[in-house]
Protein backbone atom coordinates (compact mmCIF):
# COMPACT_ATOMS: atom_id res chain seq x y z
CA UNK A 1 0.00 0.00 0.00
CA UNK A 2 2.16 2.92 -1.28
CA UNK A 3 2.68 5.56 -3.48
CA UNK A 4 6.13 6.03 -5.30
CA UNK A 5 7.38 10.03 -5.53
CA UNK A 6 9.83 11.08 -8.12
CA UNK A 7 11.97 14.02 -7.68
CA UNK A 8 12.80 15.47 -11.24
CA UNK A 9 15.44 17.84 -11.91
CA UNK A 10 16.80 19.82 -9.62
CA UNK A 11 14.30 18.55 -6.45
CA UNK A 12 16.37 15.49 -6.79
CA UNK A 13 19.23 17.27 -5.43
CA UNK A 14 17.42 19.18 -2.82
CA UNK A 15 15.27 15.74 -2.18
CA UNK A 16 19.14 14.09 -1.72
CA UNK A 17 17.58 10.72 -3.51
CA UNK A 18 15.76 10.58 -6.97
CA UNK A 19 12.22 9.00 -5.27
CA UNK A 20 10.58 8.17 -2.38
CA UNK A 21 7.80 5.00 -1.01
CA UNK A 22 5.42 7.05 0.76
CA UNK A 23 2.00 5.42 2.32
CA UNK A 24 -0.75 5.52 0.26
CA UNK A 25 -3.36 7.17 -0.15
CA UNK A 26 -1.44 10.32 -0.68
CA UNK A 27 -3.28 13.84 -0.69
CA UNK A 28 -1.65 17.53 -1.27
CA UNK A 29 -1.04 17.65 2.74
CA UNK A 30 0.47 14.55 2.97
CA UNK A 31 2.85 14.80 0.54
CA UNK A 32 3.83 18.32 1.81
CA UNK A 33 4.13 16.27 5.38
CA UNK A 34 5.87 13.90 3.61
CA UNK A 35 9.04 15.42 1.98
CA UNK A 36 11.53 17.56 3.60
CA UNK A 37 10.69 21.25 4.65
CA UNK A 38 13.10 22.21 1.59
CA UNK A 39 11.45 20.03 -0.71
CA UNK A 40 7.95 21.04 0.92
CA UNK A 41 9.46 24.78 0.33
CA UNK A 42 9.47 24.42 -3.49
CA UNK A 43 6.29 22.25 -3.68
CA UNK A 44 4.28 25.23 -2.73
CA UNK A 45 5.92 27.63 -5.56
CA UNK A 46 3.70 28.25 -8.53
CA UNK A 47 5.80 27.35 -10.74
CA UNK A 48 6.61 23.51 -9.67
CA UNK A 49 3.74 21.32 -11.10
CA UNK A 50 2.77 17.68 -9.66
CA UNK A 51 1.75 14.58 -11.97
CA UNK A 52 0.07 12.06 -10.59
CA UNK A 53 -0.47 8.59 -12.43
CA UNK A 54 1.35 10.18 -15.86
CA UNK A 55 -1.19 13.24 -15.84
CA UNK A 56 0.16 17.15 -15.02
CA UNK A 57 -2.64 18.33 -12.10
CA UNK A 58 -4.25 21.69 -13.24
CA UNK A 59 -4.11 22.17 -9.17
CA UNK A 60 -1.60 20.31 -7.41
CA UNK A 61 -3.79 20.89 -4.00
CA UNK A 62 -6.30 18.15 -5.98
CA UNK A 63 -3.47 15.49 -5.61
CA UNK A 64 -5.54 11.96 -4.44
CA UNK A 65 -2.52 9.25 -5.35
CA UNK A 66 -3.56 5.69 -4.25
CA UNK A 67 -1.92 2.56 -3.96
CA UNK A 68 0.94 1.44 -6.85
CA UNK A 69 0.54 5.23 -8.27
CA UNK A 70 3.56 7.41 -9.25
CA UNK A 71 3.52 10.75 -8.34
CA UNK A 72 6.16 13.03 -10.34
CA UNK A 73 7.26 16.44 -8.93
CA UNK A 74 8.13 18.71 -11.62
CA UNK A 75 10.50 22.00 -11.12
CA UNK A 76 10.43 24.13 -13.76
CA UNK A 77 12.01 23.22 -17.92
CA UNK A 78 14.22 24.14 -19.39
CA UNK A 79 14.64 22.36 -23.11
CA UNK A 80 16.68 22.85 -26.29
CA UNK B 1 22.62 2.28 -48.10
CA UNK B 2 19.60 2.05 -45.73
CA UNK B 3 16.94 5.23 -45.65
CA UNK B 4 16.04 6.42 -42.49
CA UNK B 5 11.99 5.92 -42.46
CA UNK B 6 10.14 8.56 -40.54
CA UNK B 7 7.04 9.17 -39.31
CA UNK B 8 4.00 11.70 -41.24
CA UNK B 9 3.00 14.32 -40.59
CA UNK B 10 4.85 14.32 -37.17
CA UNK B 11 8.34 12.71 -36.46
CA UNK B 12 8.61 12.86 -32.83
CA UNK B 13 11.67 11.26 -30.94
CA UNK B 14 13.57 11.24 -27.67
CA UNK B 15 17.27 10.24 -29.02
CA UNK B 16 19.95 8.68 -25.99
CA UNK B 17 22.85 8.78 -28.89
CA UNK B 18 24.14 11.70 -31.24
CA UNK B 19 21.33 12.84 -33.89
CA UNK B 20 23.00 12.47 -37.51
CA UNK B 21 21.98 15.60 -39.10
CA UNK B 22 23.09 15.40 -42.71
CA UNK B 23 20.91 11.46 -42.87
CA UNK B 24 18.07 13.12 -40.68
CA UNK B 25 17.21 16.42 -42.95
CA UNK B 26 17.89 14.11 -46.09
CA UNK B 27 14.96 12.01 -44.99
CA UNK B 28 12.98 14.72 -44.11
CA UNK B 29 13.45 16.20 -47.22
CA UNK B 30 12.80 12.93 -49.15
CA UNK B 31 9.59 12.96 -47.16
CA UNK B 32 7.95 15.28 -48.28
CA UNK B 33 8.44 15.86 -51.87
CA UNK B 34 5.17 18.22 -52.40
CA UNK B 35 6.59 20.39 -50.48
CA UNK B 36 7.64 24.46 -51.43
CA UNK B 37 9.87 24.81 -48.55
CA UNK B 38 11.59 23.08 -45.65
CA UNK B 39 12.87 25.15 -42.55
CA UNK B 40 14.87 23.73 -39.81
CA UNK B 41 16.86 24.46 -36.87
CA UNK B 42 19.58 22.31 -35.08
CA UNK B 43 20.65 23.63 -31.14
CA UNK B 44 23.85 22.62 -30.01
CA UNK B 45 25.88 22.30 -27.03
CA UNK B 46 27.80 25.69 -27.01
CA UNK B 47 31.43 24.67 -25.82
CA UNK B 48 31.80 28.19 -24.43
CA UNK B 49 30.91 29.52 -21.04
CA UNK B 50 33.28 26.62 -19.33
CA UNK B 51 30.87 23.97 -19.93
CA UNK B 52 32.61 20.33 -19.38
CA UNK B 53 28.84 18.46 -20.21
CA UNK B 54 25.78 18.96 -20.21
CA UNK B 55 22.86 16.55 -19.23
CA UNK B 56 18.98 16.39 -19.93
CA UNK B 57 16.76 14.36 -17.89
CA UNK B 58 13.17 13.50 -19.24
CA UNK B 59 9.91 11.94 -17.54
CA UNK B 60 8.70 9.17 -19.10
CA UNK B 61 4.89 9.29 -19.09
CA UNK B 62 5.49 13.46 -19.99
CA UNK B 63 8.05 14.01 -22.36
CA UNK B 64 7.40 12.39 -25.51
CA UNK B 65 3.84 12.58 -25.25
CA UNK B 66 4.09 16.51 -24.56
CA UNK B 67 6.49 16.87 -27.77
CA UNK B 68 3.86 14.91 -29.08
CA UNK B 69 1.18 17.69 -28.58
CA UNK B 70 3.08 20.43 -29.46
CA UNK B 71 4.31 18.89 -33.09
CA UNK B 72 0.29 18.36 -33.12
CA UNK B 73 -0.30 22.31 -32.22
CA UNK B 74 2.23 22.96 -34.95
CA UNK B 75 0.21 21.31 -37.48
CA UNK B 76 -2.98 22.73 -36.69
CA UNK B 77 -1.92 26.41 -36.42
CA UNK B 78 -0.17 26.62 -40.11
CA UNK B 79 -0.68 25.11 -43.17
CA UNK B 80 2.21 22.36 -43.44
CA UNK B 81 3.06 19.26 -45.11
CA UNK B 82 5.02 17.70 -41.88
CA UNK B 83 7.47 18.68 -38.77
CA UNK B 84 10.01 16.82 -37.03
CA UNK B 85 11.31 17.28 -33.53
CA UNK B 86 13.43 15.11 -31.84
CA UNK B 87 15.28 16.20 -28.50
CA UNK B 88 18.25 14.44 -27.40
CA UNK B 89 18.38 13.20 -23.72
CA UNK B 90 21.43 12.23 -21.37
CA UNK B 91 24.84 13.04 -21.54
CA UNK B 92 25.90 14.93 -24.35
CA UNK B 93 29.40 17.38 -24.34
CA UNK B 94 30.13 21.03 -26.60
CA UNK B 95 29.44 21.04 -30.31
CA UNK B 96 27.11 17.93 -30.18
CA UNK B 97 23.35 18.32 -31.32
CA UNK B 98 20.66 18.67 -28.54
CA UNK B 99 17.24 19.50 -30.67
CA UNK B 100 16.62 19.52 -34.42
CA UNK B 101 13.50 21.14 -35.51
CA UNK B 102 12.12 20.65 -39.30
CA UNK B 103 9.03 21.89 -40.84
CA UNK B 104 7.85 21.61 -44.55
CA UNK B 105 5.33 23.77 -45.88
CA UNK B 106 3.78 25.01 -49.01
CA UNK B 107 4.78 28.39 -48.37
CA UNK B 108 8.42 29.44 -46.60
CA UNK B 109 6.80 32.51 -43.94
CA UNK B 110 4.81 29.04 -42.42
CA UNK B 111 7.44 26.67 -42.56
CA UNK B 112 9.94 29.74 -40.49
CA UNK B 113 6.65 29.84 -37.89
CA UNK B 114 6.50 26.70 -37.45
CA UNK B 115 10.22 25.94 -36.72
CA UNK B 116 10.38 29.30 -34.44
CA UNK B 117 7.27 28.20 -32.14
CA UNK B 118 8.64 24.81 -31.70
CA UNK B 119 11.93 26.02 -30.79
CA UNK B 120 10.18 28.05 -27.94
CA UNK B 121 8.19 25.89 -26.12
CA UNK B 122 11.05 22.97 -26.32
CA UNK B 123 13.26 26.03 -24.70
CA UNK B 124 10.44 26.76 -22.08
CA UNK B 125 7.62 23.79 -21.83
CA UNK B 126 8.86 20.60 -22.75
CA UNK B 127 9.10 18.62 -19.86
CA UNK B 128 12.92 18.19 -19.57
CA UNK B 129 15.56 19.05 -17.04
CA UNK B 130 19.30 20.46 -18.30
CA UNK B 131 21.92 20.56 -15.95
CA UNK B 132 25.78 21.57 -17.12
CA UNK B 133 29.08 20.15 -15.51
CA UNK B 134 31.49 23.33 -15.07
CA UNK B 135 34.91 23.38 -13.44
CA UNK B 136 33.00 24.07 -9.99
CA UNK B 137 30.57 21.35 -10.60
CA UNK B 138 27.21 20.51 -11.68
CA UNK B 139 24.77 23.55 -12.10
CA UNK B 140 20.48 23.29 -13.20
CA UNK B 141 19.16 25.79 -15.88
CA UNK B 142 16.67 27.25 -15.62
CA UNK B 143 14.61 29.03 -19.03
CA UNK B 144 15.74 32.35 -18.76
CA UNK B 145 12.84 35.70 -18.99
CA UNK B 146 13.91 35.79 -22.63
CA UNK B 147 12.66 32.19 -23.55
CA UNK B 148 9.56 32.92 -21.70
CA UNK B 149 9.02 35.93 -23.49
CA UNK B 150 9.28 34.43 -26.90
CA UNK B 151 7.04 32.04 -26.44
CA UNK B 152 4.67 34.36 -25.17
CA UNK B 153 4.68 35.94 -28.74
CA UNK B 154 2.83 33.13 -29.71
CA UNK B 155 -0.01 32.95 -27.01
CA UNK C 1 34.20 9.62 -48.14
CA UNK C 2 35.40 12.95 -48.98
CA UNK C 3 33.97 15.50 -47.36
CA UNK C 4 32.58 18.65 -48.96
CA UNK C 5 34.68 22.01 -48.04
CA UNK C 6 32.90 25.19 -47.19
CA UNK C 7 34.51 28.52 -47.15
CA UNK C 8 33.74 30.45 -44.23
CA UNK C 9 32.47 32.48 -43.37
CA UNK C 10 30.36 32.83 -46.42
CA UNK C 11 29.75 30.01 -48.76
CA UNK C 12 27.91 31.60 -52.02
CA UNK C 13 27.43 29.19 -54.40
CA UNK C 14 25.24 29.05 -58.19
CA UNK C 15 25.19 25.51 -59.01
CA UNK C 16 24.22 24.19 -62.37
CA UNK C 17 23.05 20.49 -60.92
CA UNK C 18 21.33 19.11 -58.08
CA UNK C 19 21.85 20.41 -54.65
CA UNK C 20 23.07 17.39 -52.23
CA UNK C 21 20.93 18.41 -48.77
CA UNK C 22 22.21 16.23 -46.11
CA UNK C 23 25.55 16.82 -47.47
CA UNK C 24 25.77 20.19 -47.35
CA UNK C 25 24.45 21.05 -44.09
CA UNK C 26 26.46 18.32 -42.46
CA UNK C 27 29.43 19.84 -43.69
CA UNK C 28 28.21 23.40 -42.94
CA UNK C 29 27.39 21.91 -38.94
CA UNK C 30 30.83 20.54 -39.07
CA UNK C 31 32.11 24.11 -40.43
CA UNK C 32 31.23 26.05 -37.01
CA UNK C 33 31.29 23.80 -33.87
CA UNK C 34 31.30 26.58 -32.35
CA UNK C 35 27.71 28.32 -33.34
CA UNK C 36 24.67 27.18 -30.52
CA UNK C 37 22.03 27.02 -33.24
CA UNK C 38 21.81 26.95 -36.96
CA UNK C 39 18.80 27.63 -39.64
CA UNK C 40 18.34 26.31 -42.65
CA UNK C 41 15.89 26.86 -45.39
CA UNK C 42 15.86 24.61 -48.47
CA UNK C 43 12.89 26.06 -51.40
CA UNK C 44 11.90 23.58 -54.13
CA UNK C 45 10.19 23.23 -57.36
CA UNK C 46 6.26 22.62 -56.05
CA UNK C 47 4.74 19.70 -58.18
CA UNK C 48 1.40 21.46 -58.25
CA UNK C 49 0.10 24.33 -60.40
CA UNK C 50 0.55 22.20 -63.60
CA UNK C 51 4.71 23.12 -63.70
CA UNK C 52 6.76 20.71 -65.94
CA UNK C 53 9.98 22.63 -65.86
CA UNK C 54 11.17 25.68 -64.58
CA UNK C 55 14.49 27.13 -65.79
CA UNK C 56 16.52 29.91 -64.57
CA UNK C 57 18.67 32.51 -65.75
CA UNK C 58 21.24 34.49 -64.66
CA UNK C 59 23.73 36.83 -65.40
CA UNK C 60 27.38 35.72 -64.88
CA UNK C 61 28.75 39.48 -64.20
CA UNK C 62 26.16 40.34 -61.70
CA UNK C 63 24.38 36.93 -59.99
CA UNK C 64 26.96 35.53 -57.78
CA UNK C 65 28.84 38.71 -56.76
CA UNK C 66 25.35 40.17 -55.77
CA UNK C 67 24.58 37.16 -53.79
CA UNK C 68 28.51 37.79 -52.12
CA UNK C 69 27.10 41.00 -50.85
CA UNK C 70 24.02 40.02 -49.62
CA UNK C 71 26.24 37.30 -47.53
CA UNK C 72 28.08 40.19 -46.10
CA UNK C 73 24.76 42.07 -45.07
CA UNK C 74 23.75 39.19 -43.37
CA UNK C 75 26.84 38.95 -41.75
CA UNK C 76 27.13 42.40 -41.02
CA UNK C 77 23.81 42.73 -39.89
CA UNK C 78 23.39 40.00 -37.09
CA UNK C 79 26.21 38.33 -34.56
CA UNK C 80 26.74 35.36 -37.38
CA UNK C 81 29.67 32.23 -37.63
CA UNK C 82 28.73 31.53 -40.74
CA UNK C 83 26.14 31.51 -43.93
CA UNK C 84 25.70 29.17 -46.62
CA UNK C 85 23.88 30.44 -49.69
CA UNK C 86 23.47 28.14 -52.83
CA UNK C 87 21.37 28.72 -55.70
CA UNK C 88 20.76 26.70 -58.61
CA UNK C 89 20.49 27.90 -62.26
CA UNK C 90 19.66 25.80 -65.54
CA UNK C 91 16.53 23.53 -65.76
CA UNK C 92 15.07 21.85 -62.73
CA UNK C 93 12.41 19.37 -62.30
CA UNK C 94 9.17 19.44 -59.09
CA UNK C 95 10.64 18.17 -56.42
CA UNK C 96 14.33 19.50 -57.04
CA UNK C 97 15.94 21.89 -54.56
CA UNK C 98 15.99 25.79 -56.28
CA UNK C 99 17.82 27.12 -53.25
CA UNK C 100 19.62 26.36 -49.87
CA UNK C 101 20.49 29.23 -47.18
CA UNK C 102 21.79 28.23 -44.02
CA UNK C 103 23.05 30.80 -41.16
CA UNK C 104 24.89 29.29 -37.70
CA UNK C 105 24.52 31.71 -35.01
CA UNK C 106 25.24 31.62 -30.94
CA UNK C 107 21.78 32.81 -30.53
CA UNK C 108 18.96 31.08 -32.09
CA UNK C 109 16.92 34.32 -33.24
CA UNK C 110 19.82 35.54 -34.46
CA UNK C 111 20.76 32.18 -37.39
CA UNK C 112 16.16 32.52 -37.78
CA UNK C 113 16.72 36.27 -38.90
CA UNK C 114 19.48 35.68 -40.89
CA UNK C 115 18.02 33.09 -43.13
CA UNK C 116 14.19 34.70 -43.19
CA UNK C 117 16.27 37.95 -44.73
CA UNK C 118 18.57 35.73 -47.17
CA UNK C 119 15.39 33.98 -48.67
CA UNK C 120 13.57 37.49 -48.80
CA UNK C 121 16.29 39.08 -50.67
CA UNK C 122 16.88 35.85 -52.63
CA UNK C 123 13.47 35.82 -54.19
CA UNK C 124 13.13 39.55 -55.01
CA UNK C 125 16.44 40.91 -55.66
CA UNK C 126 18.79 38.52 -56.61
CA UNK C 127 19.84 38.60 -60.39
CA UNK C 128 17.63 35.71 -61.70
CA UNK C 129 15.26 35.33 -64.00
CA UNK C 130 12.41 31.96 -63.26
CA UNK C 131 10.10 30.56 -66.01
CA UNK C 132 8.07 27.43 -65.74
CA UNK C 133 6.85 25.08 -68.68
CA UNK C 134 3.54 24.81 -68.04
CA UNK C 135 1.14 22.65 -70.21
CA UNK C 136 0.68 25.68 -72.49
CA UNK C 137 4.26 26.47 -72.64
CA UNK C 138 6.89 28.63 -70.84
CA UNK C 139 5.78 31.36 -68.46
CA UNK C 140 8.33 34.27 -66.78
CA UNK C 141 7.73 34.64 -63.04
CA UNK C 142 7.92 37.94 -61.20
CA UNK C 143 7.55 38.48 -57.72
CA UNK C 144 4.37 38.70 -55.82
CA UNK C 145 3.61 42.03 -54.23
CA UNK C 146 4.25 39.09 -51.08
CA UNK C 147 7.74 39.26 -51.85
CA UNK C 148 8.26 42.92 -52.14
CA UNK C 149 6.63 43.01 -48.75
CA UNK C 150 8.56 40.76 -47.32
CA UNK C 151 11.95 42.24 -48.44
CA UNK C 152 10.72 45.60 -47.29
CA UNK C 153 10.35 44.35 -43.70
CA UNK C 154 14.14 44.87 -43.32
CA UNK C 155 14.42 48.49 -44.73
CA UNK D 1 33.46 49.50 -82.85
CA UNK D 2 30.50 47.86 -80.94
CA UNK D 3 28.60 47.42 -78.14
CA UNK D 4 27.23 43.59 -77.07
CA UNK D 5 23.61 44.05 -75.73
CA UNK D 6 22.01 41.09 -73.58
CA UNK D 7 18.44 40.33 -73.17
CA UNK D 8 18.17 38.94 -70.37
CA UNK D 9 14.87 37.03 -68.20
CA UNK D 10 11.48 37.79 -70.53
CA UNK D 11 13.23 40.68 -72.42
CA UNK D 12 15.50 37.68 -74.64
CA UNK D 13 11.45 36.73 -75.71
CA UNK D 14 10.46 40.16 -76.35
CA UNK D 15 13.65 41.20 -78.41
CA UNK D 16 13.43 37.45 -80.17
CA UNK D 17 17.43 36.82 -79.31
CA UNK D 18 19.64 36.24 -76.86
CA UNK D 19 21.88 39.43 -77.65
CA UNK D 20 22.48 41.78 -80.51
CA UNK D 21 25.79 44.32 -81.63
CA UNK D 22 25.27 47.91 -81.67
CA UNK D 23 27.39 50.53 -83.09
CA UNK D 24 29.80 51.94 -80.15
CA UNK D 25 29.59 54.21 -78.36
CA UNK D 26 25.74 53.41 -76.93
CA UNK D 27 24.10 56.04 -74.79
CA UNK D 28 20.33 55.87 -73.73
CA UNK D 29 18.72 57.57 -76.94
CA UNK D 30 20.89 55.20 -78.93
CA UNK D 31 20.06 52.07 -76.96
CA UNK D 32 16.11 52.63 -77.26
CA UNK D 33 16.30 53.61 -80.88
CA UNK D 34 18.69 50.89 -81.58
CA UNK D 35 15.80 48.13 -80.04
CA UNK D 36 12.81 47.27 -81.25
CA UNK D 37 9.90 49.55 -80.16
CA UNK D 38 8.84 47.06 -77.54
CA UNK D 39 11.79 46.36 -76.22
CA UNK D 40 12.37 49.92 -76.03
CA UNK D 41 8.50 50.37 -74.35
CA UNK D 42 9.96 48.15 -71.46
CA UNK D 43 13.19 49.61 -70.81
CA UNK D 44 11.63 52.85 -69.82
CA UNK D 45 9.78 51.16 -67.10
CA UNK D 46 11.26 52.12 -63.70
CA UNK D 47 11.52 48.69 -62.58
CA UNK D 48 13.91 47.34 -65.71
CA UNK D 49 17.38 47.87 -65.11
CA UNK D 50 20.68 48.71 -67.25
CA UNK D 51 24.01 47.47 -66.51
CA UNK D 52 27.32 48.25 -68.37
CA UNK D 53 30.34 46.53 -68.29
CA UNK D 54 29.35 44.64 -65.32
CA UNK D 55 27.54 47.49 -62.88
CA UNK D 56 24.09 47.80 -62.97
CA UNK D 57 23.51 52.20 -63.59
CA UNK D 58 22.02 54.23 -60.87
CA UNK D 59 20.41 56.40 -63.40
CA UNK D 60 20.21 54.18 -66.68
CA UNK D 61 20.00 57.27 -69.37
CA UNK D 62 23.45 57.76 -67.77
CA UNK D 63 24.41 55.08 -70.03
CA UNK D 64 27.59 55.45 -72.10
CA UNK D 65 29.28 52.08 -73.42
CA UNK D 66 32.80 52.46 -75.39
CA UNK D 67 33.60 49.81 -77.43
CA UNK D 68 34.12 46.21 -76.84
CA UNK D 69 31.94 46.55 -73.58
CA UNK D 70 28.56 44.90 -72.68
CA UNK D 71 25.65 46.33 -71.88
CA UNK D 72 22.95 43.87 -69.71
CA UNK D 73 19.41 44.90 -70.01
CA UNK D 74 17.54 43.71 -66.38
CA UNK D 75 13.62 43.21 -66.37
CA UNK D 76 12.41 42.63 -62.85
CA UNK D 77 14.15 39.35 -61.39
CA UNK D 78 12.87 36.12 -59.58
CA UNK D 79 14.79 34.02 -57.46
CA UNK D 80 14.16 31.32 -54.76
Amino acid sequence: MSVTVLFLGPLRDLAGVPQAEYPAPLDWDGLLAAVSPAVAEQLREPRVHVACAGRVLSDKADLAAQDGEEVALLPPVSGG
Amino acid sequence: MARLTLETPADVRLLDSGISVGEALAAFNAAYPDAGGIATFLGKVRPDEDVRVLELTHYDPLTLPGMRELADKALTRWPLDGVLVWHRIGVMHPGEGIVLVAAAARHRRDAFHAVDFLMDYLKSAAWLWKREKRADGWHWIEPRAQDFADRNRWA
